[in-house]
């Protein structure tokens, strides 16, 4: 979707201003937000890219006004609405209205250093064909879905080269909305600044986007 | 006091006063607790894992590495997530990992346009500009001006590469190893290392002889 | 600049929801809002192109959160201290800290009969020659100012055709920054469908845009 | 009461409360006053003008003429600003006019993407939908969606035509006469004419003789 969330080029947000001696964490809330990704997420079944949709349709202002933890808290609630594990009622009541006895017992502290060491690669073993080869011109689909996508708005309609393939991984813009994980290559694509940015951008800069080969058609 | 610090990830003033997103917070821990859901001991051993383990120094124990050891250096451009992984350390938001090369032509800078990715085994969690809407949206159009902002001033013969993550690749800078530095170990290297140098927001500053 | 403001083709803001019987104003403060524009705008001897710049760096959320008549008491607000005619201290009190004897005379009754129905053309007499005829392919500069600018930023670096050449107009992307209104003929620019919004827009379909000389270069 | 009324425009739900603009808005005009900047019966005067003299009215007559005399609809088409002014209606937001024609096979759509410009001389002041993020960001995009959500379902053989009105040209559509008027007189078409067929989110109906 064409969202606030894509930022790349947007003018109009300020200076960087990064903050000396940064702590990890600023509150208490964040630590435990942050705590609670991999359990929930083990919990509901959901996958990264179902969580980044539900952040991207939080609404303009109210993505822009909220931060990191905050989206993370938001997409928490909703994937756990949407997968029937908690109720409204529960979330504004923090009680639990009754107790599932089906569910999966849940991750344990034993559990941690395994799954924070191993993560959950979006690396696929499927043997798929890429369709481009390194230093292929390619043109980026001029396409505007409303689902969740990562292919940003800037790089659309605008050729790049093939700088390497990643090899295949689940696509996200498939994956966000239960439609299945449609394994393919992903590239990295370079693109001059100038044919991003126009003209006045410095001659030998460039961008780099990862991109899938259902973003891409042959330059 | 707390809810004061917060204010660095806002970008205006009329946010939502914190004591409400704490009450959500509770509620949702408390809520899945109750259902079996979540074991709090675990979100504990988490935050513990994130704030006291993994973070920057892992990143610059690499980049050392590489620096100290030329076939270990051709391993990590060609294989990061191996390479990375011999020193232990893989995982959460570092599974797939591609580090590429500072040379005297070429700067590398990361950013994540769409959401803040970031390389956690190696550089721990993001700090809060790195997740902001000036650094996202800036990072990509306007380069040399967010690295003068950083102190970070290039010449125009120096080719600037910007590495959007907009996939699960995770990406990490190798920076140049500065001069002077010949006759120092890894440990001694790592301890020169930052983790603005590995997102190409910093260039390490040349070591001279002598200096305090 | 790619500002919030920049609407077009975005997603995520929902459904439509036109009011039924909606009445002129909401307020009676919208009222004053617009009763004040015509005398403002006559006192600080701005155009209408910094009155817009204004409002297009508000911020994204205050934007976003803020109404139409807000956007224009907060460009109201900026272009007086601007100017100098105000202070900030004064638009806190409500009290004039001094009253300047230099100031021209205000915008009275028996004006503005003749102010509404004449308003303020941005044509310009002045003898340009236009650049494109009828019927030429044109494209989009694929500029990315930072500055005010009436070209979206949905077809820059898009093909359209000169549909009907308006005449020779300021030129707003100039004018709102002081730097002199730059006459230059405007056009209509036709569009495809297609080539905005890629192939799923409907293959007839087409979006006509006013652009001047300066935003096109030769298709 | 006042209040909740204005949410009309508000997207959420945490918007600042009025008083505060209202607190603006007076301690703006009071200093203007006092300065002799701004004469109050004057804001009277415009506000007078754009509540109850300028209105969609104005344009219903441009169109019910251009329906009923063939030479004015010519004038219309070729250059709108002194065609309207002929009705008496010019100025402020309809200096420079362009109107479009609807025909069985076109149907036009008006939109301002990057702020809300409006013919007002002809149509008024423009309408909070109109001026919302929601019809800006999709009537150039979908507007097939967005005339869905009016109500007006057009088939793929009609050609649409959206109008985004970035310069200072004021557009206008001048709709299809609708079939059973042939013999209204220009006050009974003026009748029929809504401020939203001149937008074009709306096609008038065709007349039933006999229907109530």
């Amino acid at each position: 979707m064409n969202g606030v969330h894509d930022f790349g080029g947007m003018h109009g947000y300020g200076e960087i201003n990064p903050e000396k001696n940064e702590p990890v964490f600023h509150n208490e809330w964040e630590k435990r937000v942050l705590g609670l990704f991999v359990p929930i997420m083990a919990a509901s079944g959901m996958c990264v890219d179902e969580f980044r949709a539900q952040i991207e349709l939080m609404g303009a202002s109210n993505y822009l006004e909220t931060t990191y933890y905050e989206h993370w808290l938001h997409a928490f609630e909703k994937l756990l609405l949407i997968s029937g594990l908690v109720t409204e009622e529960e979330l504004r009541s923090g009680k639990a209205s009754m107790v599932d006895p089906a569910v999966s017992p849940p991750v344990t502290v034993s559990d941690i250093p395994v799954i924070t060491a191993t993560g959950s690669s979006a690396r696929r073993d499927a043997t798929v064909e890429p369709k481009f080869r390194k230093n292929d011109l390619v043109l980026v689909r001029n396409e505007h879905p409303t689902h969740h996508t990562r292919c940003p708005r800037y790089v659309r309609d605008k050729i790049g080269q093939i700088d390497r393939d990643h090899g295949v991984f689940v696509f996200p813009d498939t994956a966000a909305h239960g439609n299945g994980e449609k394994p393919q290559h992903c590239y990295s694509v370079k693109f001059s600044a100038r044919e991003l940015w126009g003209d006045k951008a410095p001659e030998g800069d460039s961008i780099y986007v990862d991109l899938w080969d259902d973003h891409l058609i042959l330059g | 006091m707390s809810d004061h610090e917060s204010d660095h990830e806002h970008h205006h003033a009329n946010s939502r006063p914190l004591s409400e997103v704490e009450l959500r917070v509770k509620a949702l821990e408390q809520v899945l607790t109750e259902k079996g859901l979540v074991d709090p001991d675990a979100v504990d051993a988490i935050i513990e894992t994130y704030e006291e383990k993994v973070g920057p120094r892992n990143g610059s124990r690499v980049v050392a590495r590489a620096w100290s050891d030329p076939e270990y250096k051709k391993r990590l451009l060609k294989d990061g997530t191996s390479a990375i992984a011999e020193l232990g350390y893989s995982g959460i938001q570092g599974e797939d990992m591609v580090v590429i090369e500072n040379t005297p032509d070429v700067h590398n800078l990361l950013v994540c346009t769409l959401c803040s990715c970031y390389p956690w085994p190696t550089l721990g969690l993001p700090p809060v500009w790195y997740k902001s809407a000036p650094y996202r949206s800036r990072a990509v159009s306007e380069p040399r001006k967010v690295l003068e902002e950083f102190g970070v001033s290039l010449p125009t013969t120096t080719e600037i590469r910007v590495w959007d993550s907009t996939a699960e690749l995770r990406y990490m800078v190798l920076p140049e190893r500065p001069s002077g530095t010949d006759d120092m170990d890894e440990e001694a290297l790592a301890d020169l290392i930052t983790r603005d140098s590995m997102i190409g927001v910093e260039r390490l500053k040349p070591i001279v002889k002598g200096a305090s």
